[in-house]
Parts: structure tokens; C-alpha cells; sequence
């Protein structure tokens, strides 16, 4: 019972990490890049590392601590490159229709 | 098939090696001559460990005890490769600290322009 | 498995090759951390798992580290 | 069974990081490169314990674990870098 449940965890987390893979290359714009291959890939990530720990009970605990790196680490470095192309003028894509920190670097000027 | 099957580390390093004399050989700028230093370090050492691997082996490492010494690999390239990327990676802040120094000395980083420099 | 090989020695060698014609520096020193990536894989399957280890560590991390140093002292782009 | 299943997770794994490097060689600005290695340092660590996992060896982990926990310090610099800071 135990393999079969571990497939089919580890089959999902696959699937996630080929859909964000697709999202990097099919998206238009950095920030949408950096979206599909952050959100996407780490849930991926996530599954198949702890579904490979479930299909062999013996590494469970060291798949467990490579999974939480990753949901650890992830999100730091992508929230780095936002900013940092943010920062360095990097426009948004001219089929976009919010930005917040336009908004809200008009709203500091004016106080 | 089976020529690739024997051969493809073997390609890889030398596409390596290759690649990276070409930069040295052939770019102007001083990083990105390094570059190609570190290029062909990575794949000299690629070279050395695609000499120890025995087709169908295990790492030498004794983990568990139903592993049987006569399949592993040659431990010895893998110990000397080891020593030689931390080695490389000194050597490589050591060029690029003496790259930084030509910059400040000489305001630029192309070859051509330091040698005309030359008095 | 064959087949899984080729495939990483050829996006290594296509890195590498980038990294000769990139005229930005930064992107030549993202095409090198991505030659050792493919690398460490390499010595994966080589098995030699220290040696890996040891190139993840160094080629990707430290040797981006120490460039982007020497990158912000010096100049970005080539010209 | 094992094998095969192993073998096509391995391969769809690898279409996945063949995605991420077209994105690195298309990519117009430096910020696009760099989201690029990240992902496919994501999907390479998922990829190692593929790998770990194929040739039985529980010592094969060690790897990913370092990939895990050390290859965010090159994209952090990267980063760093971008927004004049190092």
C-alpha cells in the first residue's frame, strides 16, 4: 500500500515541476516568469522528494529535511531576484493592468 | 550507440577543455578570460573522474553492508579531484584580485589596450 | 539512461558555449554557474557522490560569490 | 516496473530543466537568466533524489541536500548584484 501511495505523490510532484517549468518558458514578463517557477516549482519539489521518502520508509526523515531547505530556501532567492529587478528598471509587460508599487511609491510623493 | 555508450564523458571533457582554450585564446576582456580558465578546470576534472568509472560500479563508499567492494570505482581520481577544485578556486580569486588590481591601475580591461600601455 | 546522459552533456556544452558569446559579463558568470550545475550532475552519475558535492558547493556558490565581487569593482559589460 | 517508472519520471524531469535552459539562452534581460537557474536548480535538486532513488544508495542524498541548502546563495548574490548592494 505504501509504494502506490508514494507513486502517486511523487507522479503529482512531476507534473508540477513540468507545468512550472512550462510557466518559465511560456510566460511573458520576469515577474510572471518568477511566479510559475517559484510557486509551482517549490510545491513540486515538495511532493516528490517526500513521496520518494514514502516509497522507501528507511530515508523518510532525511527526505523530510531536504524538503523543508527547499521550502525554506525557494522563496528567499526568487523574493531576491524581485526585487532586485524591480530595482534595477526591469518594466512590466504591457498586457498587465495592476502594479501596487507604482501606486504606492505615488502615494508616499504625495504625503 | 555503443561507441557513445563508451565515449560520451569522454566528449563532454574534451568539448570542455576545448571550449574554454578557445576563450582563452581568442576573447580581449580579462574576466572573461578567467571565465574560460574555470571552464577547462571543470572540465579537466571531469576528464580524471571519467578515467577511474567502471561501467555498472558504486560509489566507494562503505554505507551499508550488503555493498561489495569488487564493483566500486577507482577512489583514487576522485580523492585528487577533490584537492584539485578547492586548489582551483583559490587560483581563480587570486586572478580575478589581480584583475581588479589592473583595472584600478589602468582604467580599462581589454588585453590589447594594457599591452599598448607598456612603455 | 543513455539517452538521459547525452542530453545533460549537450545542454553543458551549449552552456559553455554561451558563455563564450554572451557580450554581458553577469550572463557569462550565470552561464558558467549553470556549466558546473551540469557538471555536478555528471560526477552523479560518474559515482562519485563527494566530488559532487564539493562542485555544487564551490562552482555554483562561491565562484558566483566571488565574481559578482570582482564584477561590481570592474566593469559589466564588454565592449 | 520500478525501473521504467523511475526512468520516464527521470526523463519528464529532464524535459523540465530542457525548458528552464531555453528560457536561459532566450531570455532578453539578465533578471530572466537568473530566474531560469533558479528554477532548474529546483527541479535538479527533485532530480538527484530521482536519482538516489534509482541507484539504491541512501548516501547519494547528501548531494541534494547540498544542492538544497547552498545553491541559493549564488542567486542571492546575483540578486545582490542586480540592486547595487554587494
Amino acid at each position: 500500500m505504501l509504494p502506490l501511495i508514494g507513486k502517486i505523490v511523487t507522479s503529482s510532484g512531476v507534473v508540477f515541476l513540468l507545468l512550472g517549468s512550462l510557466g518559465v518558458f511560456r510566460m511573458p514578463d520576469v515577474y510572471n516568469r518568477l511566479q510559475a517557477g517559484t510557486k509551482c516549482t517549490t510545491l513540486g519539489a515538495f511532493l516528490t522528494i517526500v513521496g520518494v521518502g514514502i516509497m522507501e520508509p528507511a530515508w523518510f526523515w532525511k527526505t523530510l529535511v531536504i524538503a523543508v531547505f527547499i521550502l525554506i530556501t525557494n522563496p528567499i532567492s526568487s523574493h531576491a531576484i524581485g526585487r532586485a529587478s524591480k530595482k534595477s528598471g526591469v518594466e512590466l509587460c504591457d498586457r498587465s493592468v495592476v502594479d501596487k508599487s507604482r501606486d504606492f511609491e505615488e502615494y508616499e510623493s504625495n504625503l | 550507440m555503443s561507441f557513445l555508450q563508451n565515449n560520451i564523458y569522454y566528449i563532454g571533457a574534451f568539448g570542455l577543455i576545448m571550449i574554454g582554450l578557445l576563450t582563452v585564446l581568442v576573447k580581449h576582456n580579462l574576466i572573461k578570460v578567467i571565465i574560460g580558465l574555470s571552464i577547462m578546470d571543470t572540465g579537466i576534472n571531469l576528464f580524471l573522474i571519467a578515467i577511474g568509472y567502471l561501467r555498472n560500479g558504486t560509489a566507494p563508499i562503505f554505507s551499508s553492508p550488503e555493498v561489495e567492494s569488487i564493483l566500486m570505482v577507482d577512489p583514487v581520481p576522485q580523492a585528487l579531484v577533490l584537492t584539485a577544485i578547492v586548489i582551483g578556486v583559490a587560483v581563480l580569486a587570486l586572478a580575478l584580485s589581480l584583475a581588479i588590481r589592473l583595472y584600478k591601475h589602468f582604467g580599462t580591461l581589454d588585453l590589447h589596450k594594457i599591452k599598448e600601455l607598456k612603455w | 539512461m543513455i539517452v538521459i546522459v547525452t542530453l545533460v552533456v549537450a545542454l553543458m556544452l551549449s552552456a559553455a558555449v554561451s558563455a563564450l558569446f554572451f557580450k554581458d559579463l553577469l550572463s557569462a558568470v550565470i552561464a558558467s554557474c549553470l556549466v558546473s550545475l551540469f557538471a555536478s550532475i555528471l560526477f552523479l552519475f560518474l559515482q562519485a557522490p563527494d566530488v559532487a558535492m564539493a562542485e555544487a558547493s564551490i562552482g555554483a556558490a562561491l565562484i558566483t560569490a566571488v565574481f559578482m565581487i570582482a564584477l561590481r569593482r570592474t566593469k559589466r559589460y564588454e565592449e | 516496473m520500478s525501473e521504467t517508472f523511475v526512468l520516464v519520471l527521470l526523463s519528464a524531469a529532464g524535459l523540465g530543466v530542457l525548458l528552464c535552459l531555453i528560457r536561459f539562452f532566450k531570455g532578453p534581460t539578465a533578471p530572466d537568466r537568473a530566474v531560469a537557474v533558479d528554477t532548474a536548480c529546483t527541479v535538479t535538486t527533485a532530480l538527484l533524489v530521482f536519482m538516489a532513488y534509482y541507484f539504491k544508495r541512501q548516501i547519494y542524498l547528501d548531494v541534494a541536500l547540498v544542492y538544497a541548502v547552498l545553491m541559493f546563495i549564488g542567486v542571492v548574490a546575483i540578486a545582490r548584484f542586480l540592486e547595487r548592494g554587494i
